[in-house]
């Protein structure tokens, strides 16, 4: 990935004058003594209304069933399973950051780290919504798990959902672990600084007595280590089996070999761009310019272009080989992307995906807040479409032109989609007001003081 | 700083802890009881019935043939619930102003039918025939148990599907001599096996694979 | 056990890593054995220091890792192929590559779980209560400040000539922690 | 489904620019090779993109409104019942009912099998109806029935749901008030009573076509009393012309009965022969009967149609050309004067003169084996004209043989007219109305409704309290066939005693007793009544005997119609030529709907949801039209159109149907329906507005006129070209001969060892299916048998529009060619059974899978519905329950289902199961007699309906099955079996036509 390259002048990766206490008492204050922010209780206000609007979905979706949806045949797959890869997918980067850069020693991570995981858990969340919303009859949606019946029936293994409830559901337990055990340290120092009562109980049972003893720091190292050592390959391998979902298919526009490693870039591209879309806002409102510092978001940029060049080299490969196979439903599927009825889909798509973040190759643009902003927010939504095309656009043309049909969206596709992205934003508004959302102990070995002295070490 | 714990909250943490697991561990027990219990499956239940007809009195006692009322059992999917002429046919004669045969009596003259109640309820969608379990060496008393020790009739089995696919995979273990499938008092010999592989070649018994297929009992 | 009940051990707190390790070595120099560092992050030289070794904790991460592949495997070969053998779409009962992605997923699942739950447990956490909470300047080892603790077990443990030593150290303060 | 909150579609579709026909036509000229296409919409790209993102809210519609609160409540209950593990859930205790005297017959869970004859435009078909404990389930076709020879059309299939329609009549009904049947018997009493002194003068009957001799005998003998009293005949659908034909050439009626089993060159001009009418069924068996090549050495009849409106018949043509109806005499003519017939020949000719040439000379070279049909709805001339052509070929005898009419015979307009004069007049106190629907289908001009207010006491008989009845002082509701006692005379006049296999549901009445009650015996049941008929003629010793074995065979011993010998008189009308028809002027052409035919099944859902044949148009009528004359007034599907004609305008939507006659716009007859039922009320337009004695089937002058409104149609396919996929093969009788194995060029078999896995071996019965596209005339019985037999929900236009129609086997349809005169290919598509199903592999709960005799198992109480499946099926023959589409509200609709098939609930996949439940009947039955299962032991519903014999199933691994030897033949494909390696078990074979090599070359096809 993206390390710091020769820059001049490299921006530090956290403020100037900046001592263990200042950095403690600035983060830990957001959750303990600063006054909430009115623009916090709108933010919350809205996430929550989103929420509900969820709950009317779903439970309009119980009563009255799938129909109420855009899907048929042949598009027997909608909004469902276009938010549950997006969503996912925006999980990845949370993971990435905090595992793989660990391994990779990139200090700038720590400063977006925790957020990003809480990200990343609040995404699968969302994710995890769809596959049973998706169900004709999701109060069945527990036969998906093997458990002794009186059926005496088991799920099919060799089927990619099955893969994805095994994967989705490790990748979500393992990483709350994560966020939790990186928790530990500072949820003892919320303990230790809070001075109301009832806040300090809780923190105390949640960090479960904590007292940095230097032998559990050492073994907590270890562990957090091993950790990180497991979600990298997790992390992939879960995009790698939502992929599986299609390419396992045989429909044009699923079946392909290059999905995996392309659907993994993507799912970065997409985390990093969400990373920014939340990072950007927080930094400004907390006032956290000096931990998530320019140079940050220029590396993020960065991340966000090189993936964006891996997503593109996708879909360049997708349409070669249509045509190189020489396969004429291939071929079709391609052309139809081009000139079909969903062909606006598609160039939007390749505008969002592939020319926005063009833009990223200029330092400017990387340093400029507002333009990182704009394309995260392109990419977003270029990630989105690149699912409804992968999925809807595939679908709706696939081997007999007798049973082509098209789809589109209903209000209740919409609710859904936005209800969770209430969902999410509720999820992430509590988080920031009741936990520290930048890693304060990560952020102490960053400064210089911590720094041993080289006779001693 | 004061301590905020009292030292005892040590051992309640991990007391809890070690409580919740067990916790998870007996309710998934439970449930996994509760779902095969007769409670679910209705086995085991008598029924009351609007005439208390006895089949211990009328097949066990009186040893009257389950085909004599159960006309159908041989030919098609249903054994067939007799229709109260078959009751009369006796009970013109016999006990003719019992006051418990009332229902019948009127059913006959009013011609309208005795509703019983159902004791072996399959669901919709599965599709049992009683036909091919008697021609190929099921004997009533396997699914049904000793219906003629019973005064009103309940459920034997559970009758759930691991239940129907217990014999489907096993069939050698249970299948008996076509003239023994209605004898109620037939024990299985101590070589069943042995007679049981015997016999489902003889009758031709499809192998496993045939017998477990969905499509067997589900369309 | 201890000659001194009434007491947890002795507590002195420095103001930057460095002196924390001099004192680290200086203390196990003079022959303490029972002494523990608190520090606000992890910091590599004082482990050493503390003359800490390798943790058993990865050894568990791989068993769980290797018990998470078998069970995966064994799930779906005796689901698919013995219980009950299902053809699907002409594939074999125990069609292997189909079944990799799910034995992967099980590992990482136990290895995750035998590393969290092995480094609480190695760590004898959740422990709410620990007699260093006592110390009224303790709260700032999850701040700025960094703790030696020579406990009351040690064996040369001795309240006055202990707390002398540790004078000697010039740390911020020294408080006895009680137990 | 509820349905309240469902907004009514958006009609406001963005006017998608008139399709582009030049542009079409330059891609198809440039296109190489054969080109398929299916529609318009498909070859200008008009996208529906638009349409659909303009209905930005989801449409509900439903066909049963039902209670949306109490549903809510159920599912609830249903998902919370649900939401624990399994097993949680308690079945509630169930009642069990038995006989208390079971009849003889009847064992619980055993069908029976009654036969029975269907009417149909008052001629019967003989069936089979299967009854479950008393409910008529199913009819299959009678195979010692000379109409029906075991095959049935989608009308017959679907009459058995008409039977349990919870919207017939139910009651007897005296202007508002319902009464006793005894009330009405009085009533008749009275009317007799006061009309007996006039001889019923001011008394009248109006009939539909009455095959029936019983019927036919009361109303006699009802008129020996009252002499003066009137019997009048009508329907909407009827034979005047053909009638009208046989007097000009003959100068006596008689009906022509064809045998195409024995034609080898057979010219229809107009003529649905295969698709419509009393004979069709047995028609087209005889027709593909002389079509089925299995090698190189096969011989074929050939079929010339000219027609305006694609027909089924026109779509098994080997030449069609589609021209005017209007000009079909012109025709005619040409074809008669090339035969050398003493005709004048019209100024302007309507057939290329090479088309006649190559025509007449191919008829000449197969004289006595040559047939010239003449349409239903042709004018007289026509009819005459063939007569004489026929006459002149010496086909009479051969191909065609005349005989005494088989209903009885007048010229129906003519009686309607007087009918409606005397009423008029006022000179009608009593009309009797005995089935018919006058007041909806009469004649524009006779304006019946408004004549029928002048008559003192109206009586209607009916299935429906419709629009007629509406009118009427008294109601009778009329019981079903299957409800009834009667007897029918099929097109040959064989005739079949009608017994009822279930006592009338509504208490309906049948004509026989509403007509005894007129009598001094009005009590007299229709039993009686037909049998007492039948004793005086049976001239049996054993009358009981005959009777039972008329009732078990179907049909009474040779009462076929008598031969009848006849010669044209004279051609005297033919000789002066005719003036020319104005060309240029638009034509209007009336047709009956190919599904809800004259309106009588317009509340019938299966019906009205069945794709129509060629357009696949469902719940709707429209106005066809040709490209060339859609490109001329700018319009292009959906424009509303208004149709104005003779003074008279309607509004309907147009559909650009490729092979349609220019300058003629076709309208089908039976919608617009405005009291028949929740079903069929509202659905299309009524074309019988435009409708009127002059021009019953076809006019000229008619106008259209774009009036810049849509409106949406639900078709089951309107997408795309096949872009060159071989999807569909065909070939001709030449290239077979040639190389046999040309339908097998770009992959058929193969692949299997192609496969990463070892394959599963399938030792017992390996069940499949060969479909024979050279057969297939794409007539849609199978859909509907189908969906008969699998208790396949009907789920309302709106859902059809979104593409979530249920059918388990659909009929594709590609054209091939250019714009004008393509050809039409039909493909039946029921689910491949693939041995390596895409589907099996993506169920994560194991609801679909694989038996041990390559069925490919369809678990509805598995299912949870993930859709993947369907997703990952190549052929998409999937079909999910989006909502709850069965309808388990309706207690009548629930007789009517199949007990051995379960009734899909909602969110569940469902699919073609090879009808697994006959499978299962057939091994038990085999089981027990301890044999294997014959070949032919298990027909599946879509197979035993089938007219042609198109679908053959069996076990593939008994080299002796039909299937297995159809499966070696070198015209048999697997669909997508190349490019997939899925193994499908059904495979087709390749289409065979014989087209004249005279035209071949010249149309540049072949």
């Amino acid at each position: 990935m993206s390390g710091p390259l020769p820059v001049q002048e490299p921006a530090p990766i956290i403020g100037p004058g900046h001592t263990f206490e200042t950095i403690t008492d600035k983060i830990s204050a957001v959750v303990l003594t600063r006054k909430t922010p009115r623009g916090w209780f709108v933010g919350f206000g809205i996430g929550f209304a989103l929420l509900m609007l969820f709950l009317l979905a779903v439970t309009n979706l119980v009563f009255r069933g799938i129909g109420i949806w855009g899907v048929n045949i042949p598009v027997g797959w909608g909004f469902d399973i276009i938010n549950f890869v997006w969503w996912i997918g925006i999980g990845h980067a949370g993971t990435l950051i905090s595992a793989i850069l660990l391994l990779f020693r990139q200090e700038w991570r720590t400063s977006i780290n925790r957020f990003a995981e809480a990200m990343t858990l609040f995404a699968v969340a969302c994710a995890g919504m769809y596959p049973l919303l998706h169900l004709g009859r999701p109060w069945l949606g527990y036969w998906l798990f093997p458990y002794p019946n009186t059926m005496a029936m088991w799920p099919q293994f060799r089927s990619p959902l099955m893969w994805d409830v095994f994967a989705v559901s490790t990748y979500a337990t393992v990483s709350l672990l994560f966020w939790f055990v990186g928790l530990i340290p500072d949820l003892a120092t919320l303990r230790d600084r809070s001075t109301n009562r009832v806040r300090r109980v809780v923190y105390g049972l949640l960090s479960m007595g904590w007292r940095g003893s230097a032998t559990h720091w050492h073994r907590y190292e270890t562990a957090y280590l091993l950790l990180a050592g497991l979600s990298t390959p997790l992390v992939l391998s879960v995009h790698t089996i939502v992929s599986f979902d299609f390419s396992v298919g045989v429909i044009p526009g699923w079946h392909a070999t290059i999905f995996p490693p392309y659907f993994v870039a993507g799912a970065i591209y997409a985390g990093f761009a969400m990373v920014l879309t939340l990072a950007i806002p927080l930094r400004k409102f907390y006032g956290l310019e000096d931990f998530i510092t320019d140079r940050h978001l220029d590396y993020m940029g960065r991340v966000t272009l090189a993936t964006g060049l891996i997503v593109a080299y996708g879909y360049m490969m997708e349409a070669f080989m249509a045509w190189y196979s020489g396969n004429t439903y291939e071929a079709y599927m391609m052309y139809n992307r081009f000139v079909g009825p969903y062909a606006p889909m598609y160039w939007a798509l390749i505008v969002c995906n592939v020319l926005a973040p063009q833009a990223l190759w200029f330092s400017k643009v990387r340093g400029s807040v507002p333009g990182l902003f704009i394309v995260a927010m392109f990419v977003n939504v270029g990630m989105w479409l690149e699912r409804y095309v992968i999925i809807v656009v595939s679908l709706s043309r696939d081997f007999l032109p007798s049973s082509w049909g098209m789809y589109s969206g209903t209000i209740w596709d919409w609710s859904t989609f936005i209800g969770t992205i209430g969902l999410f934003l509720t999820l992430m508004f509590l988080f920031i007001r009741f936990l520290p959302m930048i890693s304060i102990f990560e952020m102490r070995t960053l400064l210089p003081e911590a720094e041993v002295k080289e006779e001693l070490a | 700083m004061p301590q905020i714990f009292h030292p005892s909250t040590n051992t309640v943490a991990r007391v809890t802890i070690l409580g919740a697991l067990v916790l998870l561990a007996g309710a998934g027990w439970a449930i996994t009881a509760i779902s095969r219990s007769g409670y679910v499956t209705g086995a085991k239940v008598a029924r009351r019935q609007p005439v208390p007809f006895s089949h211990k009195h009328h097949a066990g006692q009186l040893g009257i043939d389950c085909r004599y009322c159960h006309t159908a059992v041989e030919r098609v999917a249903t054994a067939g619930i007799p229709p109260t002429k078959t009751c009369i046919n006796c009970h013109s004669q016999i006990w003719v102003d019992s006051p418990t045969l009332e229902p019948v009596r009127s059913s006959f003259k009013t011609d309208r039918s005795i509703e019983w109640i159902k004791v072996h309820d399959l669901p919709d969608f599965v599709y049992f025939n009683h036909s091919i379990h008697v021609n190929k060496g099921v004997g009533c008393a396997t699914c049904h148990g000793r219906v003629d020790q019973m005064n009103l009739v309940w459920q034997e089995a559970s009758l759930q599907m691991e239940w129907c696919l217990n014999c489907h995979r096993n069939p050698e273990q249970y299948v008996r001599p076509r003239d023994q499938v209605f004898n109620m008092e037939y024990e299985p010999p101590a070589d069943q096996v042995a007679l049981g592989q015997r016999l489902v070649h003889e009758y031709r018994i499809a192998d496993k694979g045939q017998l477990s297929d969905c499509y067997t009992c589900h369309r | 056990m201890s000659a001194h009940p009434s007491s947890y051990g002795l507590l002195a707190e420095f103001h930057d890593p460095n002196e924390l390790i001099v004192a680290i070595r200086r203390a196990r120099e003079d022959g303490y054995t029972r002494l523990d560092a608190y520090t606000p992050f992890p910091i590599e030289e004082v482990s050493e220091a503390l003359g800490l070794h390798h943790s058993r904790l990865p050894l568990l991460v791989l068993l769980g890792g290797i018990t998470g592949a078998c069970a995966g495997l064994a799930l779906q070969y005796w689901t698919s192929a013995i219980d009950y053998p299902i053809n699907v779409g002409g594939r074999p009962f125990f069609s292997v590559p189909a079944f990799i992605p799910i034995i992967f997923e099980c590992t990482v699942l136990f290895a995750a779980f035998a590393a969290v739950i092995g480094m609480l447990g190695l760590n004898g956490l959740p422990m709410p209560y620990h007699p260093l909470f006592n110390a009224p300047r303790f709260a700032l080892a999850s701040r700025d400040r960094f703790f030696m603790c020579i406990e009351a077990t040690d064996p040369k443990f001795d309240r006055d000539m202990t707390r002398r030593f540790l004078e000697r150290l010039v740390p911020r303060s020294v408080t006895e922690v009680e137990p | 489904m509820d349905t309240r909150d469902a907004t009514p579609p958006s009609r406001g579709v963005p006017d998608a620019a008139t399709i582009d026909l030049t542009a079409i036509r330059a891609r198809l000229a440039n296109g190489t090779g054969r080109q398929y296409w299916r529609s318009l919409d498909e070859l200008a790209e008009t996208d529906d993109f638009k349409r659909f993102l303009e209905a930005e809210f989801p449409r509900e519609a439903s066909v049963f409104d039902t209670v949306g609160r109490r549903q809510f409540l159920k599912l609830m209950g249903a998902s919370l019942a649900l939401a624990g593990l399994n097993g949680c859930t308690k079945q509630p205790t169930e009642k069990v009912v038995p006989y208390v005297k079971q009849p003889e017959l009847v064992v619980p869970g055993q069908p029976l099998f009654f036969a029975t004859a269907a009417p149909l435009g008052g001629f019967g078909t003989g069936v089979l109806a299967e009854s479950h404990m008393g409910r008529p389930t199913k009819i299959e076709g009678n195979p010692d029935h000379p109409a029906s020879l075991g095959a049935t059309d989608a009308l017959l299939q679907a009459s058995v749901l008409q039977l349990y329609d919870p919207d017939r009549a139910q009651v007897v009904r005296n202007i508002r008030e319902i009464r006793p049947w005894n009330a009405f018997l009085d009533t008749a009493a009275a009317v007799m009573e006061k009309h007996r002194p006039t001889q019923g003068a001011r008394v009248r009957f109006l009939t539909e076509t009455v095959t029936s001799p019983t019927l036919r005998n009361q109303i006699e003998s009802l008129l020996k009393q009252i002499p003066k009293a009137r019997w009048h005949q009508y329907s909407p659908v009827g034979r005047d012309q053909v009638r009208a034909g046989a007097i000009l050439a003959f100068g006596e009626p008689v009906d022509a009965v064809y045998h195409l089993d024995k034609a080898d060159v057979i010219v229809s001009l107009d003529a649905d022969v295969l698709g419509a009418g009393a004979g069709s069924l047995r028609y087209a068996r005889d027709f593909a009967g002389r079509r089925r090549v299995l090698d190189e050495h096969g011989a074929m009849n050939r079929l010339y149609v000219v027609e305006s409106s694609p027909s089924v018949t026109g779509s098994a043509a080997d030449h069609r050309l589609p021209i005017r109806a209007v000009d079909a005499e012109a025709g005619a003519r040409q074809l008669a004067a090339a035969l050398g017939l003493d005709v004048g020949i019209p100024s302007e000719p309507s057939l290329p003169a090479e088309w006649v040439k190559a025509v007449a000379e191919d008829l000449q070279q197969h004289r006595g084996a040559g047939l010239v049909v003449a349409g239903d709805f042709q004018p007289p001339e026509v009819h005459a004209l063939a007569h004489a052509i026929n006459e002149a070929l010496g086909n009479v005898g051969q191909t065609v043989a005349y005989v005494e009419p088989v209903a009885a015979s007048v010229d129906q307009a003519q009686s309607l007219r007087e009918l409606v004069a005397d009423m008029e007049a006022g000179q009608v106190d009593v009309l009797v109305m005995l089935g018919g629907n006058p007041v909806y289908d009469a004649p524009a001009d006779l304006r019946f409704a408004a004549a029928l207010q002048k008559v003192g006491l109206r009586i209607r008989l009916g299935l429906y309290d419709d629009e007629t009845s509406e009118v009427c002082h008294w109601h009778i509701p009329e019981a079903h066939y299957l409800e009834s006692w009667g007897d029918l005379r099929a097109y040959d006049g064989t005739v079949t005693i009608v017994q009822p296999l279930i006592a009338p549901l509504y208490g309906g009445k049948t004509a026989h007793e509403l007509l005894a009650a007129f009598t001094d015996k009005p009590e007299r049941t229709a039993y009686e009544i037909v049998r007492e008929y039948w004793k005086g003629r049976a001239g049996a010793v054993d009358f009981d005997l005959w009777w039972r074995k008329a009732l078990h065979d179907g049909f009474v011993p040779d009462s076929a119609a008598p031969g009848k010998a006849v010669s044209v008189q004279s051609l005297a009308f033919a000789k002066k030529a005719p003036a020319a028809p104005k060309a240029g002027t638009l034509e209007v052409v009336f047709r009956p709907d190919p599904t809800v035919y004259d309106g009588r099944f317009a509340n019938v859902g299966w019906l009205q949801e069945l794709p129509k044949p060629i357009t696949t148009l469902t719940w709707d009528n429209v106005a066809m039209l040709s490209p060339a004359t859609a490109e001329r007034l700018e319009l292009s599907n959906e424009d509303v159109v208004e149709v104005r004609f003779d003074g008279r305008t309607v509004r309907a939507p147009v559909w650009i149907v490729p092979g349609h006659a220019r300058d003629s716009v076709t309208v089908h007859l039976g919608y617009g329906r405005t009291r028949v039922g929740r079903i069929g009320n509202g659905a299309g337009f009524n074309a019988y507005a435009l409708r009127t004695t002059g021009a019953p089937w076809a006019g000229l002058g008619a106008q259209l006129r774009k009036t810049g409104e849509r409106y949406w149609l639900a078709s089951t396919q309107n997408h795309f070209s096949l872009e060159g996929r071989d999807l569909v093969r065909s070939t001709t009788l030449d290239e077979l001969t040639h190389h046999p194995h040309a339908a097998h060029e770009g992959g058929g078999h193969g692949g299997q060892d192609l496969s990463f896995y070892p394959a599963h071996e399938y030792k017992g019965y390996a069940w499949g299916m060969a479909i024979d596209l050279g057969s297939c005339i794409g007539c849609n019985a199978c859909t509907i048998a189908c969906q008969a037999e699998n208790n396949i929900a009907v789920v309302g236009k709106d859902q059809v529009w979104r593409g979530r129609e249920m059918h388990w086997i659909r009929v594709d349809r590609y054209y091939e060619g250019d714009l004008d005169t393509p050809l039409i290919h039909a493909q039946p598509l029921p689910c491949m059974q693939c041995e390596n199903a895409p589907c099996e592999v993506v169920c994560p709960v194991n609801a679909t899978n694989h038996s041990t005799e390559g069925l490919n198992q369809m678990v509805y109480n598995r299912c949870v519905g993930t859709k993947y499946c369907s997703n990952n099926c190549p052929y998409k023959v999937r079909r999910f329950n989006f909502y709850r589409y069965s309808n388990w509200d309706v207690e009548a609709l629930k007789l009517v289902a199949n007990p051995d098939v379960t009734v899909r609930s909602r969110g569940v996949m469902e699919k073609c199961t090879y009808c697994v439940q006959r499978i299962n009947a057939a091994r038990i039955q085999a089981e027990k007699e301890d044999r294997e299962i014959r070949d032919g032991d298990v027909v599946t519903a879509c197979q035993q309906v089938c007219p042609t014999e198109a679908i053959v199933f069996g076990n593939v691994n008994d080299p002796e099955s039909r299937v297995a030897k159809l499966r070696a033949n070198p015209r048999t494909y697997a669909l997508l079996g190349a490019e997939l390696n899925t193994r499908p078990r059904t495979t087709y074979l390749a289409g065979v036509r014989n087209p004249n090599p005279a035209l071949a070359q010249k149309e540049g096809k072949a």
